[in-house]
């Protein structure tokens, strides 16, 4: 096993990968950037080490500069956590180059099934079903209008190089084609330097069912049963469960054969995702890869018992695979919560601040991978998700009660949160009823919900204001010691629903 | 009710609360008559604090400036109150019937720090609500933000390319 | 089910049971001396209703002013936690008689097996082994000797009001006899009220095995297996674990019967715990009986799958139990440490202070049943217990594997902490191989491994040293804005290891 | 190490460190001449901060009086030094061969606040070391507190049933 690894990542991954680590006996180094230097993941490693660059995104994204600090402090192996280097093959083919272990696949796989193009034919090739659409970089607008109409709208253009929503624009009908062509375009050169963009058939009302696969170095290949990922705003997941409730066993089976025959086609090593879509009649389709460990692995972890972040670490160290297909076996019901700093009543608008006061919930089958702690700032330098709440239950009725009262008990104080959405969907009947795909956001879930959730405590609130008015009343009358006014009504702006 | 001091109103948004205190002990207010008593379980930094209420237990940041309003965040929400004692009431119903009201931004607002990524009007354009005028990208996604009111573009200060602050007024309409 | 319940009780144990009311969709009242009022569980409640007492434990004691809050707020039913009125007979008929449910068995049970003496006769009747030794109030002292003398020393004397170590007293010969019987009777006196002192066998070297037992007002009983908390330090438990490694089904099933027999012959309703001492040969001899939860029911929990603290309130509120014995199937491998403020290099004294800074162990498997956060003083007037970190893994050595890690990643700054101590317990190689008994901490662990724990970090920790001293140097020049030293030092003394 | 500032010696039990420090960076310390570099990551309340420490990261709690003496608390142990500067050491010097050492109690301390259940000795009885004097209840366990040495009882200031504050000479011993 390793002695030592570094994780090029930040946040609450990379805290639970230094967690997989020091159950394995391995000392963890974080890198940093300045901005990160009190962050919750550089305090929690053994070791941390400063990375520089003008921002701290390209601090993070410097492969150079993160395989040098591991070559000197004698890490045999990096893991990337999602984001940032994970997804990058050169990144991983530097690393071997470096004889420094890349937790996750080898090169070849991350390039393949980055692009999705070169995706979609592999897969085909595999007998992995496929979206109906372009397999190639559209470059006609023309010709890809004329295809669109022969596929039928609504259509999708999806950035090659994307994922999580990133660099995609659904089209509904022809006259906005161009408008959402360039912005999809736009986006994407942004976000992954990289504009191409392909289309496919817009699956109406579908499920996002995703196959978790584990393989190792000696030809051993399984998977680890589904999750359900349907509930999102803005094509990026907030709520997962796993298992799902519309697969069958012998769905499962079947897509899970397929996820395997497609982690094999593009010879994958380590723990990755095949994400499908699934429409009402159950008929799946490939939408793509994800070569990296995800957001959302931890309900597969908790309805399987499998680590996988440990497993990832065992399987780069050379380890084969501790069990069989026929050794996983699901039990319970796991469901996963991103606490973001978002304004639900507001359109999930970003909101950022300081959180002054934080408490996760805790007991018996409720799971925090937190990122931040009491007095962080959440910046704009990186995504606003606080941390994921994840509940296990002895069937899904109990996850649902269990996440219902965590979020209950939840505290976080300083910036708007989405946890009074994330009860709102626990009490709704749509989610109670498993009646929901991902569109149940966008169009089912009723916002007035959250309003009347606002309302129910708006008269004991009031009752709080007053109360502070009448005791800091004569305070006010001493001259403040700083007389600027605080700048928290500057950041808070009304009407900002309709975007 | 004998020792009530002082009475004021609490506006938010189209609902407005009367509140009035009991001189002899701060622990308790009277809001819409009804009474409320409170205790302050706990203080922590950042005006943070853990207030009960009538025995339910709230753990609340309260901003308050010198203007009279004050913001109540719980976990989830935001409250905005603005406070009217009798002089302010007196005052605001003088400023409003001069027809000097509270600004009122006409136009869009960045609503976070971001960068411009497209402005899709122009000087002297005539728009509808809701029409989408300028793009900004913050957190890696990108916001096309609508007008609040139909009316002429009067003044663009957004330019494409470069960041603004939250607040930022990006386009002004009229 | 109810809507309303009050918990009789602070820390950790109150906010487990609040979690397990708010999954049931009830609203929690807490209940709070003055000095308590900013303690977790207070602040952790729907509702906080404070209690009046010259102490805060006559406040918490305060069974009239208790229950008539409970009355007035309409709640139906008091859950009292462990400690203070859990195991008060009167207590519970006083809930009976005002209409309110207590979240526990009927007074009869609670009255007959905490004298200690009754409930040896009735476990006697009913076929449950019990050890060798008196069966009724030592009264005459020369006529004990002779007794004492006829079991073999070394005997226990034991408060018959007790448990949880407090007026206990081992006896190794006839001459420490009166000694020992003072010291036992004055403890229990402060402690319990009554200084009735029985005794018995002194087992060597056995096993501290306990069985969780479930019975429902409808007849029905079952057993939750075994904890093994033979890891105690004064008597009392520090590390538990299920199942035990010396347990196999046979033993299991036995135990388990006898447990159930044990609870159904004092007509016992709700969660309750008989504790075994279990010899070398595997004979097993009835302790005592906990009728309440206990502090270690996590680890039954996680090998069960069973929420103690649910099927408590759900019992109490008229439902049959879910499952029948044949439904409970353990797997798994629980740890539970208790996270004391304790000086281990210093014979376990209670070290109290400020914790300053407070960070809990995340991740898979990890739960933390807390009762304080950064910022909380612990103070003298409650046991020093800051938490309870149960880790879960699917075999012994995983589980241990985690407390490992975890505990290498729980931050607690500002008093000791018994935290390096569990870090070597889980290292050393007698708790590896399962090879311990009560006799553990006293005899067999090597407190030189601690010494060889803090000075491995010595070097860094004096650099740590000299820098401060160097970064406040010029500080130090100017007039200290506070004049008095601080009190840290007096705070401290060396020298304690014998007392 | 042309810069050297100032040396210093931290006294720990048996243990002597000799510290010396770059007086252009503070962020530099050598410790028996091996190089330490020093970054603080983060600072919380109560002296409590985030410090690494040749990259190895530690969260500790610095106690330091005016009286060169730095308590450093870890999670779980408590770390206690002297700080000697040339200056400090030759004045203890000074002390000691004046032979007024630092105050040694010699006697039983109260380890904790409690309350005092017994006294087993009386004034002029001759005791040996680890001889349990005097009964401590504390946190609801009794602890019976032995002699640090052997002599005589010269005053007793326990009283059976009275509260003690931690840090209480309970029996002086000579």
């Amino acid at each position: 096993m390793f002695k030592k690894i570094l994780v090029a990542n930040r946040g609450e991954i990379a805290i639970r990968v230094m967690n997989a680590a020091r159950e394995l006996g391995i000392e963890t180094y974080a890198v940093y950037h300045e901005v990160d230097k009190h962050s919750l993941h550089t305090i929690s490693a053994d070791y941390a080490l400063e990375i520089v660059g003008d921002t701290p995104k390209q601090a993070y994204l410097d492969a150079a500069q993160i395989i040098s600090l591991a070559i000197e402090n004698e890490c045999e192996a990096i893991h990337p956590g999602y984001g940032f280097l994970s997804e990058n093959a050169s990144f991983s083919k530097a690393c071997k180059d470096a004889e420094i272990k890349f937790i996750g696949p080898n090169e070849y796989a991350i390039e393949v099934m980055g692009n999705k193009t070169a995706a979609r034919e592999l897969m085909q090739k595999a007998g992995v079903p496929i979206v109906p659409g372009t397999k190639e970089r559209i470059t006609d607008l023309d010709l890809a209008k004329e295809i669109a109409n022969e596929i039928g709208y609504p259509i999708l253009l999806k950035a090659a190089a994307g994922g999580g929503g990133k660099g995609m624009r659904k089209v509904e009908k022809e006259s906005d084609f161009i408008d959402s062509y360039d912005a999809a375009q736009r986006e994407a050169r942004n976000a992954f330097g990289d504009d191409t963009i392909y289309m496919e058939k817009y699956i109406v009302n579908p499920k996002h069912i995703e196959i978790q696969v584990l393989a190792d170095e000696h030809g051993n290949c399984i998977h680890l049963a589904e999750r359900d990922c349907s509930i999102q705003r803005r094509h990026q997941k907030v709520i997962e469960e796993a298992p799902s409730t519309v697969l069958d066993e012998k769905l499962r089976a079947a897509m899970g054969k397929v996820a395997v025959d497609a982690a094999k086609a593009c010879q994958y090593v380590n723990a990755g995702t095949i994400e499908f879509l699934l429409d009402k009649d159950k008929n799946f389709y490939f939408l793509e890869m994800n070569t990296r460990l995800q957001v959302e692995h931890p309900v597969s972890e908790l309805i399987t018992g499998v680590d996988l972040a440990k497993e990832q670490i065992k399987v780069a160290a050379g380890y084969p695979l501790p069990f069989e297909q026929e050794d996983i076996v699901i039990s319970g019901h796991a469901i996963e919560a991103r606490i973001y700093a978002e304004d639900p009543l507001n359109n999930f608008m970003p909101d950022i601040g300081t959180i002054s006061y934080l408490r996760n919930p805790d007991g018996i089958g409720v799971r925090v991978d937190g990122g931040i702690e009491r007095g962080d700032e959440v910046s704009i330098n990186f995504d606003p998700m606080l941390a994921k709440l994840i509940v296990f239950g002895q069937d899904r009725e109990e996850a649902i009660e269990k996440m219902d009262a965590a979020l209950s008990s939840y505290k976080v104080v300083g910036s708007r949160t989405v946890i009074p959405f994330l009860k709102a969907v626990m009490q709704s009947d749509r989610f109670r009823n498993h009646y929901f795909d991902t569109g149940f956001i966008e169009s089912d879930f009723d916002f007035k919900v959250l309003d009347e959730m606002k309302e129910n405590d708006e008269e004991y609130v009031a009752a709080i204001a007053a109360f502070a008015y009448n005791k800091n009343k004569n305070k006010k009358k001493v001259t403040p010691v700083n007389p600027t006014p605080s700048d928290w009504k500057s950041k808070r702006l009304n009407n900002m629903r309709e975007f | 009710m004998n020792n009530i001091q002082e009475e004021i109103k609490l506006v938010s948004g189209d609902k407005t609360y009367s509140a009035a205190f009991d001189h002899t002990d701060t622990s308790k207010v009277f809001l819409d008559e009804k009474l409320y008593e409170f205790k302050v379980l706990k203080e922590y930094n950042d005006n943070v604090s853990v207030i009960s209420v009538n025995n339910k237990v709230f753990t609340v940041k309260i901003n308050q400036d010198d203007r009279d309003s004050i913001e109540i965040l719980t976990t989830g929400f935001g409250y905005n109150y603005e406070i009217k004692t009798s002089t302010s009431s007196l005052l605001e119903q003088f400023v409003r019937q001069s027809g000097k009201g509270k600004n009122k931004v006409n136009g869009i607002v960045a609503p976070m720090p971001g960068m411009v990524v497209k402005v899709n009007c122009a000087v002297g354009d005539q728009i509808l609500e809701n029409d989408k005028l300028v793009i900004v990208e913050a957190m890696k996604m990108e916001n096309a933000l609508g007008s609040p009111l139909s009316g002429t573009v009067k003044k663009i200060n957004a330019i494409e390319g470069k960041a603004v602050d939250k607040g930022t007024v990006l386009i002004e309409i009229e």
